[in-house]
């Protein structure tokens, strides 16, 4: 289902963009405004992150999974609000993404159903290499959601082959080492990643990379099917509030 | 063991990592791997500890400590007689030694109580790599000698400030390094966790305690021993000595958990013998974790710096699992009383950590029989933890030397 | 040697002792030497040794220093990895095996650092004898971790207010108990100084070092050194290293004592190098003091409070004008800068009294060539000397955290 | 020259007393009104220390010992105090009493002869046994002045007839175990102790035993050649000055 939404809307935009937040950071009514506002800038994809209290991401994202667990943040709750939203966006594009602890404390399986009858389309684990995914992957198929991997500098070509067998819909491709938020030039030694990827990869290619303007956005554009952007969002929502992720978002495109 | 590509020990283990550190630690299995089938490296790391560690670390009979109790006799190994105090170390020039066969030239640890820092920047002095330790801001606070000598060892200590600010935030933050770094740097991983190789990797370094010790106690006594205490923190320690004993299905191994402030309190880090601990994936490794029913860890306490941790070795849970472990729990306060006991008694000063092994032999050794033997892992010294000892017995001269040293110091600015 | 029968090293040592203290001094001196020419003896204490402390300790090639110094190659004798972290244990020990073939049940010491003092209580706890210690009031001050520990070890620590408070004061308190108590005590004298028998005894006790070392830098190197180097308090740890190549004429034997300020500063704690030292007759020996005109002894100063002494072995002194040994002395800021150096190149921290060993070694490796060898010995480890070392080091951060401690305890009372 | 001038004194009077004093404490001027007083009092004998930085006396002593060093007493200064006070009390018997290291700093021989010249009698050193005092010995006898060993209840029969041959004038006998100052209970077994003494050694008996009160002295008195009286009369000193001192010391033979 997401991989033939993707396609579809490639089909009109390239790339698409895929915004990404952290649930009840720095809360629930917060999110929603940020919501509204990345959806009427014309986000395509929004990234859930239901927070966990071992993130392995970079110092922003994790400052919010933190501020967001001491907030009371839980995960059924993620999930009300989740149903809600989604509901809400009908013609946005919902993922979630979290740490596999969270999902295997509910057992994995009642996690993919629960995240498809509310109308979640595919989630992001980075701690779940397919190795160990079985069955995640599994529940995910039973369930009707894409399990979407991450793709690294690091993996060889041959691995990205691989991991193509067990991603559905997108491939999370990242730009640089290193976890989240950390700027990636957009120079030709990223290109030419891009291009590794490319050769590798038969999926609709989305890529983070620590985009921080219009300028960045600008410059990969051309190579991408879908950027990500994650931590610049936060900084802005912390900086000027939902209003100013909207801003933010609609200038990339302007 | 079922499934050895993954490190998986039953249910327990493998390897859940993000992708980017995929190659890396894979090209840290065959080193590894390479190492452990080349009879050369494991000359080459017992010299090492021998000339430099001051192994093999003898076995104390603790005739005083046996003859008070009145049962079993009591025989104590003694990780604490090792270069900075704690049988960290064997696992950190393990982990040196396969640094260098891998031509990185840096090294990266968690530390929580600070001794697996100090003892991997000192393995890194002694290697000449250039060494970071990432040890959370509380810990930092209760733990200052031990950082103090790390910056003078050479290695920069970054204060983790994120979640509980403790070991768990620590060893994230280790992680977080390593997926920009690990090019040029290995990871020194402190106990029998994480990602596979790590927890196989670290029981395989501190294998040497329990190879030795099964060799010092039949020597001295002709016999096996009927129980093995040894403390739970990770799991380095306990599965080191036990690992000589596997095959002695006789010996009764036994794994002692931090109580803190007792098993009902919410206020432990009782991963095996409370409610609380419950199987979970996180820090790279499917175990058995203090968590909510969401999935969210919890804090932790114990007297210990070095047992305050949520997870445990996954080797560990799946001897857990197959009962050849037994484990139980001693609580802070039957700690200190252990320690006092120790200390009288025999002259020797266990860490905090090692206390609870003590705590649990002591509980038990009185129920044994006197022709009985019984081996406590005593896996470092308890003199890195006065600031805590000295509170921890109330000591009022103590505090007095503190407040003048600390007038002292606000004069002298 | 000469007269061996009142314990005279050329014009040195004797027997300066109150008529009170006569018989017990001979009832000493006769199990000292029953025990010395028993070959059973020496086996028990060398097991005790070997069960208890770890010994043998190992030699530690210091390759990184070697090379960075770029002349003679260095070795080190890690006295600092026995129990109690330091070669004060062997002394005691084996004082604590004699006690027990002498039937008595209390034992006194004298400290200084307190090292002495906590391995003396150390051994009390295992032997089961009552335990007072001497410990002068400055000395109480500046050391307090060794006095909480001496205290949670069991024994009683009285503090000596007399004379400048120090060691030497500690000494003559000492003597004074043991002028009552002599029946039912014994007075482990913590270095080679004293009255016969103890200067001879401690060496004896000490040569285990000695012995060790020569065998192990043998075996390794296939040849013996150019020069041994260690420090010089009352000289046990020198004499225990020494003892081992006093026939091998080759093997050039430094002793190091502290040069505090400097040699001209007056404030210093240098016997056989500085002109202040004289010969002279105290605390039962004939030996070089720090004195002046009229035979009053001088306050010494140290960085190091081991070295911190008036007096020296007569042994020693005897061996200075036989020429069997040279005589140098390091300053405090030298002895700072050897710890520096060696905690960075070999993760090793010697104690302060050590360091001055390393210091002059680190002054003559240069200028020696590369196949030669030099042992150093490592007769302490220095975190037991945080305090000092932070404070030398000028650690703002260790400051701050004992600001923070004192704090914190007085909002607590 | 001692041992005749004790025993024509014993002809006449038994006990005879010695009395003892720290030289510079807490002065020269102070030490001059004692032992003006101790001559008024009948003091027969005075036993002048001199100040050493190692003393193994009992605290009172040691203490005074450190204050008179603390004064700047030097032992020059000593010896000059001790010729103007020999010559001002012609008919008392002087002794110096001081640590072996005090002698050997000058020379020994050297030590014995100014002590000679200045009209002492004899020198009572602690801690220089006459196993290590050959040198010692030898430059009393050619200086023409009386050494005074100890003589100490853990001395064995044979060993105090050894001492004998050593010991000139007095035998100065320890009532009991310890340093000074240390009261012992005039009782039996002190009076068995002082038996046991007599009957190996055949010199005049002077016994320090930590006499505190007349009636100490009198308990002990029949059994004894000398009784020496030191510690007491430093803490009466300080209590009530020299004038004190030879209150006491007046009523000992009331
Ligand atoms: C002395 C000591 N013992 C035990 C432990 C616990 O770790 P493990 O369970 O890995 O042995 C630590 C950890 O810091 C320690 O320092
Ligand atoms: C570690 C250490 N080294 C050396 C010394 C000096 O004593 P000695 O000269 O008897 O070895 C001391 C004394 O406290 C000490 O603690």
């Amino acid at each position: 289902m997401l991989e033939n939404n993707i396609k579809a809307l490639l089909e009109h935009k390239k790339p698409l963009i895929m915004a990404h937040l952290v649930l009840g950071f720095p809360s629930f009514e917060e999110n929603r405004k940020v919501v509204d506002e990345m959806v009427n800038a014309g986000v395509e994809v929004i990234e859930l992150q239901i927070p966990f209290s071992e993130s392995w991401d970079g110092p922003v994202i994790l400052k919010a999974n933190e501020e967001a667990l001491k907030n009371g943040t839980t995960v059924s709750a993620c999930f009300d609000f989740a149903q809600k939203i989604v509901k809400a966006y009908p013609d946005t594009i919902f993922l979630f993404m979290t740490y596999y602890n969270v999902l295997f404390a509910q057992g994995v399986e009642a996690f993919a159903k629960k995240a498809k009858a509310i109308g979640i389309q595919g989630t992001i684990v980075p701690d779940i290499p397919p190795e160990e995914g079985k069955e995640y992957i599994a529940a995910c198929e039973s369930a009707g959601i894409s399990p979407i991997f991450l793709f690294t500098p690091t993996t060889p070509d041959e691995r990205l082959k691989e991991l193509c067998a067990y991603s559905k819909g997108i491939a999370y491709c990242v730009g640089r080492k290193g976890t989240t938020g950390i700027k990636t030039n957009a120079d030709d030694s990223l290109i030419e990643l891009i291009e590794r990827y490319r050769r590798s990869i038969d999926l609709p290619i989305a890529l983070g990379f620590g985009i921080q303007s219009k300028q960045d956005f600008d410059a990969i554009a051309p190579y991408i099917d879908i950027a990500v952007i994650g931590t610049k969002l936060l900084i802005v929502q912390q900086e000027s509030g939902a209003n100013g992720v909207g801003l933010f978002l609609k200038s990339l495109r302007q | 063991m079922e499934d050895t590509e993954r490190g998986y020990y039953g249910q327990f283990g493998g390897m859940y990592i993000t992708e980017i550190l995929n190659v890396c630690i894979h090209d840290l299995i065959r080193h590894y791997k390479r190492a452990r089938s080349d009879a050369s490296f494991w000359n080459e790391y017992q010299s090492l500890m021998m000339s430099y560690s001051g192994r093999p670390t003898p076995l104390t009979y603790a005739q005083n400590l046996s003859e008070y109790l009145g049962g079993a006799q009591i025989y104590i190994k003694r990780e604490d007689l090792n270069h900075t105090g704690a049988h960290k170390i064997n696992n950190v020039m393990g982990q040196g030694l396969l640094t260098k066969r891998m031509g990185k030239k840096r090294v990266i640890a968690e530390t929580g109580a600070g001794q697996h820092g100090v003892a991997t920047a000192t393995m890194a002095a002694k290697f000449g790599f250039e060494c970071e330790i990432y040890m959370g801001e509380i810990d930092v606070k209760r733990q200052r000698p031990n950082v103090f000598w790390m910056e003078k060892l050479g290695a920069k200590v970054n204060v983790v400030k994120d979640g509980t600010k403790c070991l768990k935030d620590a060893i994230n933050a280790a992680f977080r390094d390593w997926s920009f770094s690990m090019d040029t740097t290995h990871y020194v991983l402190g106990t029998a966790c994480g990602p596979h190789p790590f927890p196989e990797m670290v029981a395989w370094f501190q294998s040497i305690v329990g190879m030795e010790a099964r060799q010092q106690v039949v020597a001295e006594t002709g016999k096996m021993p009927s129980r093995i205490f040894a403390c739970v923190g990770g799991g380095s320690n306990s599965l080191g000595i036990f690992s000589g004993f596997f095959d002695a299905t006789s010996v009764e191994l036994v794994g002692v958990e931090a109580g803190g402030l007792g098993l009902e309190s919410g206020k432990h880090a009782a991963r095996l013998v409370s409610s609380e601990g419950k199987i979970g994936v996180a820090q790279g490794m499917k175990t058995v974790f203090v968590q909510d029913n969401e999935g969210q860890m919890h804090e932790t306490h114990s007297i210990s710096a070095g047992l305050d941790y949520i997870g445990v070795s996954p080797i560990l849970a799946h001897l857990r699992e197959t009962k050849r472990v037994r484990f139980e729990a001693a609580t802070d306060a039957e700690v200190v009383e252990a320690v006092r006991l120790t200390i009288r008694k025999e002259g020797i000063i266990p860490a905090l950590e090692s206390a609870h092994a003590f705590a649990q032999a002591i509980k038990e050794a009185p129920k044994m029989k006197k022709d009985e033997i019984i081996v406590v892992n005593q896996s470092g010294r308890g003199d890195k933890d006065i600031f805590i000892i000295a509170d921890a017995l109330k000591d009022p001269e103590w505090e007095k030397f503190i407040i003048e040293k600390a007038e002292a110091y606000n004069a002298g600015k």
